[in-house]
């Protein structure tokens, strides 16, 4: 059976979603536990494609029995072999802690909203696992739609908002599509490795430069690399806590997954790195949205949106890793989409907890929360350090590559930027504790001080928040490990 | 925002013009879209899958994962529309007066709230607002519909031999419903068609297509490799293709069918499944 | 140039003046319901005489299979007259259902 | 000047998707009206379909449906300079798709925005929301 975990980590939340689907019509309770079983499913068929990588190499499993170029095919190596657990695991823990809020804020779309849930990650394990360009889009745009429809439920405002991801995801998706189209132009072929292969006599085509460039653009869009980042904010700050611990973690970092497969893959590095050779001014760009996401999140004062300005920030570090062009920069922004990925889950499921129970996350209703809610906050605690990169946590260790990576480079700024960064955010999080430990509770209508009563989110939601925040400590403790069996094989040959 | 949005315009379009400098000219048959892949797939498709036309055995076989989730994506559009829109039961059934219709005399009655009459062929629940519906082109639409759903059903059935398919006839069979809906009004096509089944028919079109998939891997072969079924189908495995595409075709036929009348209601009674906006 | 060339010649130009008209009264008529008018009649007279007259010009060269092309261009035309007058009537019943009134002398373009 | 007009004219498909794919990103971008930036936003997608279909075409071929008889006697050579590409059609199909899927979402997404605001103006609406 193990020769099928590819065509099984897709195919089985595909059939469960649709079983979802139906049985929302037929009996809403079985809804979340089939959602529960499929993400299983698939999180267990990825940690065995994570360790069947590790002992076979490279798998290429053929869609239809067809091979490439002729039909679609699933290429498995260290890159996604690591993803596609982060992203499986990642969603089923947040799936467990929806439970709670489905049965509060939409208890009557429990169907809907699960088979959109479970068709969701589909998309997203898809794009990961998949090896042709165009399945890609059409992957893409998948984990898109079911995301507007999970963010657009929320407040009142979160339609508007969702609209304008709409937008712009179109225009990023049909860039990509675009760009795509361009390659499929002058080589003919829609495989990326065999794009890869058909490239190089290509090289100084005005038409691949065009297209690399629309591509790069579009996914910039997707993921909302800093000047193209003003729809994230208020997607997800006014979308229901379920989604945007779902798509908060995921869609911003399985964008940069596709950037790095776009980069090494499709384009390869020498194209990318010696042919074109802007990456300075990408690691100056990053070094802004670094900055910028930094200072806009100061201004916040409301703990959901800073959350996001920080997730903008923290792009803008994986975009300028990945572009410093030499091994120990792609390796921090590898460890980052993993390390982010969690870190992000974390202080998401956080405000999952306090929107549950508090029904706000302005700064003003932190008051207290420490007494209120000691283990939510605990894990609070763990996350934002982890956000900070305090050792042991294990954003410590990608900023520490990140900053090799930056100083090998040359590249002061970048360096200096991440510092910033990390300065900023103790500012900020601290903020929050102070007014978590210090400041009296009060309720929202009278101003009379009565001491907390302790009222700390249910079991569903608090073992999975304490699963990461432990996993934020073990993938910190063994982040050798896992730079050393896997993310160096990432790293193509000639890789300073 | 004009002058910002003129000069990301400007930008983008000299790129683009400045990229179409390196293409081929339009139609060279010489350009490497032409030379490189489709040649094998013109040469071949008729040896491997016995399919005359070309776009749909590339489509549903060759590149069949691509149309499968082309079909997911068509169910989750249905799927936001609904989550979105629908205004749940709760909120609709409060207390409201209702308006039933004595369809044999067209006498409408007014009953208080919490009353209701029991469903029987001789009353029919409308809306406040109700008209009747227009007589030339309820006669009209109903010369017209069987055509048009026997048109859909043609163009599914010679997917394989002229332009047509699943897509395209499932458009053309929702458009017949959608037609009727218009015609007569939203709450008659709704009792037609319950908006439950519609939604069950829309997972079960996507199953057929992966279901198939999924026996192809039962029987030990690749994800949606129609030449497994050869066995259950008592064909060889090229014609085994040709059935397996048109079984796909049928899932997707069914799929679009229902998502096109889901996402019509939903949007033209902004989920209160009455009519107008 | 036999006898067959200039009947097709004549519904083809016949038909292409009446959409000329139609165009031209879409364009010329000051509300929704006046505009309509040609829509609806002009356009459907015009396909009608241009179809027929494909129809025809189909059977010039005559065998079984251009026979039956002919009857399915006739089976478009018949498609067109039942349907082009029915959703012009629906859309005008739409305009009357939403309420807007007609326009009538005197009052400025819409 | 006569290269330059007859490589105009060999590649006029460019422009005109160019043109009409800018035409969308300008009513994107600049437009006002939410239900107007949808209508920017198909016919942006329009303007790559149209791209993707023209790569297709080749001088001299037909459609790509073969020419076949009836029973398994009957065979036909086939040439592939005879037929076009089947490939961008087979793509532009899921675009297509992918194009009404996103249409229908974002009229969706404009109902709900029309129920809360009242109006589709985007200003109005910031407006609204400002004043709260």
């Amino acid at each position: 059976m193990s020769e099928q975990y590819p065509a099984l980590l897709v195919i089985v939340p595909l059939l469960s979603a649709l079983v979802i689907s139906v049985a929302g019509w037929v009996n809403k309770r079985l809804c979340f536990p089939i959602a529960v079983a499929a993400l299983g499913v698939a999180a267990w068929s990825s940690v065995g494609l994570l360790f069947r990588v590790l002992d076979e190499g490279v798998i290429v499993y053929k869609l239809g029995g067809w091979s490439p170029p002729m039909g679609i095919a699933y290429y498995i190596d260290y890159l996604n072999g690591l993803v596609l657990p982060v992203v499986s695991i990642v969603a089923l823990l947040n799936l467990i802690s929806s439970k709670k809020i489905v049965e509060q804020q939409f208890p009557d779309k429990a169907g809907p909203f699960y088979t959109l849930y479970v068709l969701m990650v589909t998309g997203l394990l898809g794009i990961v696992v998949t090896g042709d360009a165009f399945n890609l889009y059409v992957l893409l745009e998948i984990a898109s739609l079911t995301g507007y429809g999970l963010l657009a439920m929320g407040e009142e405002r979160a339609p508007l908002a969702t609209l304008n991801y709409l937008y712009m995801g179109t225009i990023g998706a049909c860039f990509y599509l675009l760009g795509i189209g361009y390659l499929y132009i002058v080589t003919g072929s829609l495989n990326m490795v065999d794009i890869a292969r058909l490239l190089p006599p290509l090289y100084q085509s005005k038409a691949v430069l065009a297209a690399f460039i629309i591509c790069m653009v579009g996914v910039w869009l997707k993921m909302a690399f800093f000047p193209l980042h003003a729809w994230l904010p208020n997607a997800y700050t006014y979308a229901n806590s379920a989604s945007s611990g779902l798509i908060a973690p995921l869609m911003t970092k399985v964008m940069v997954y596709v950037m790095i497969r776009l980069i090494l893959t499709v384009f390869t590095p020498k194209f990318v790195f010696n042919t074109l050779a802007v990456h300075d001014a990408v690691v100056w760009l990053a070094v802004i949205a670094i900055v910028m996401g930094a200072v806009l999140a100061l201004k916040e004062r409301n703990l959901k949106k800073m959350l996001t300005y920080i997730v903008v920030a923290e792009v803008g570090y994986m975009v300028g890793g990945a572009w410093l062009g030499n091994r120990a920069g792609l390796t921090g922004a590898v460890l980052h989409i993993v390390n982010d990925a969690l870190m992000t889950l974390c202080v998401f499921l956080v405000v999952g907890n306090i929107v549950y129970k508090i029904k706000g996350y302005a700064f003003g209703d932190l008051k207290g929360l420490f007494a209120k809610m000691p283990f939510t906050m605990g894990a609070f605690v763990i996350g934002a350090l982890s956000i900070i990169g305090v050792p042991p946590t294990c954003g410590f260790f990608s900023k520490w590559y990140l900053i090799l990576g930056a100083i090998q480079a040359h590249q002061y700024g970048f360096m200096v930027a991440l510092l910033f960064s990390s300065l900023i955010n103790v500012v900020l999080f601290f903020r929050v504790f102070e007014i978590g430990f210090y400041e009296p509770f009060s309720d929202h209508e009278g101003h009379e001080h009565h001491p907390a009563v302790m009222a700390e989110a249910p079991l569903t939601m608090l073992v999975p928040l304490y699963v990461v925040a432990i996993s934020l400590i073990l993938v910190g403790l063994y982040t050798g490990d896992i730079v050393n069996h896997i993310v160096q094989f990432v790293i193509p040959k000639g890789f300073m | 925002m004009k002058i910002i949005g003129l000069i990301i315009v400007v930008v983008t379009g000299a790129l683009l013009i400045y990229a179409a400098a390196d293409f081929p000219a339009w139609s060279d048959p010489a350009s490497p879209a032409s030379t490189y892949l489709s040649p094998y797939f013109i040469e071949k498709t008729m040896e491997e899958t016995s399919v005359p036309n070309i776009v749909t055995a590339v489509l549903a076989d060759y590149r069949g994962f691509d149309t499968m989730f082309e079909t997911t994506v068509i169910f989750s559009a249905g799927v936001v529309c609904f989550f979105l829109l629908r205004i749940s039961r709760r909120e609709e059934e409060e207390p409201e007066t209702r308006y039933y219709r004595h369809v044999l005399t067209g006498v409408t009655i007014q009953l208080k709230e919490g009353y209701k009459i029991p469903p029987s062929a001789d009353f029919e629940r409308i809306d406040a607002v109700w008209t009747p519906p227009d007589l030339i082109i309820k006669t009209g639409c109903r010369i017209l519909i069987p055509f048009i759903q026997l048109f859909a059903l043609y163009v599914i059935a010679h997917g394989h031999h002229s332009p047509g398919g699943g897509f395209q006839g499932g458009v053309i069979l929702g458009a017949s419903v959608i037609l009727f809906a218009i015609s007569h009004d939203l709450r008659t096509a709704v009792r037609r068609m319950s908006e439950k089944l519609i939604g069950i028919l829309c997972a079960v079109g996507v199953s057929i297509y992966a279901g198939t998939g999924a026996l192809c891997l039962l029987l030990k072969q690749n994800f949606l490799d129609y030449s497994a079924l050869a066995g259950v189908l008592h064909v060889d495995p090229i014609t085994a293709r040709s059935h397996g595409i048109l079984m796909v075709e049928i899932g997707v036929g069914i799929a679009v069918l229902a998502t096109m009348i889901w996402i019509y209601n939903n949007i033209s009674s902004a989920g209160r499944y009455r009519q107008g906006l | 140039m036999d006898i067959m060339d200039i009947i097709v010649l004549v519904l083809l130009f016949s038909g292409l003046f009446f959409l000329t008209g139609g165009a031209v009264g879409i364009l010329r008529f000051p509300d929704f319901y006046s505009r309509l008018h040609p829509a609806g009649k002009l356009d459907t007279l015009g396909s009608l005489l241009a179809m027929t007259a494909f129809a025809l010009f189909n059977l010039h060269h005559f065998s079984l299979g251009a026979l039956l092309t002919s009857l399915k261009i006739l089976l478009i035309v018949v498609f067109i007259f039942l349907a082009s007058p029915t959703a012009t009537h629906g859309i005008v019943d739409a305009g009357v259902r939403a309420g807007l009134a007609p326009w009538t002398k005197g009052q400025k373009r819409r | 000047m006569t290269d330059l007009i007859s490589t105009v004219v060999a590649k006029y498909n460019y422009w005109i998707y160019i043109t009409l794919m800018m035409i969308g990103l300008y009513a994107m971008i600049a437009k006002n009206n939410l239900v107007k930036k949808i209508v920017g936003m198909n016919i942006f997608q329009t303007a790559i379909i149209l791209f993707y279909v023209s790569i297709g075409v080749k001088k001299g071929a037909t459609i790509p449906i073969l020419e076949h008889g009836h029973g398994p006697d009957v065979h036909h050579v086939v040439h592939a300079v005879d037929y076009i590409n089947p490939l961008p059609h087979v793509l532009m199909l899921t675009a297509i798709v992918v194009g009404v899927a996103t249409l229908g979402v974002a009229l969706a997404l404009a109902i709900r925005i029309y129920n809360n605001y009242n109006t589709l103006e985007e200003n109005e609406i910031l407006t609204q929301v400002r004043e709260k």
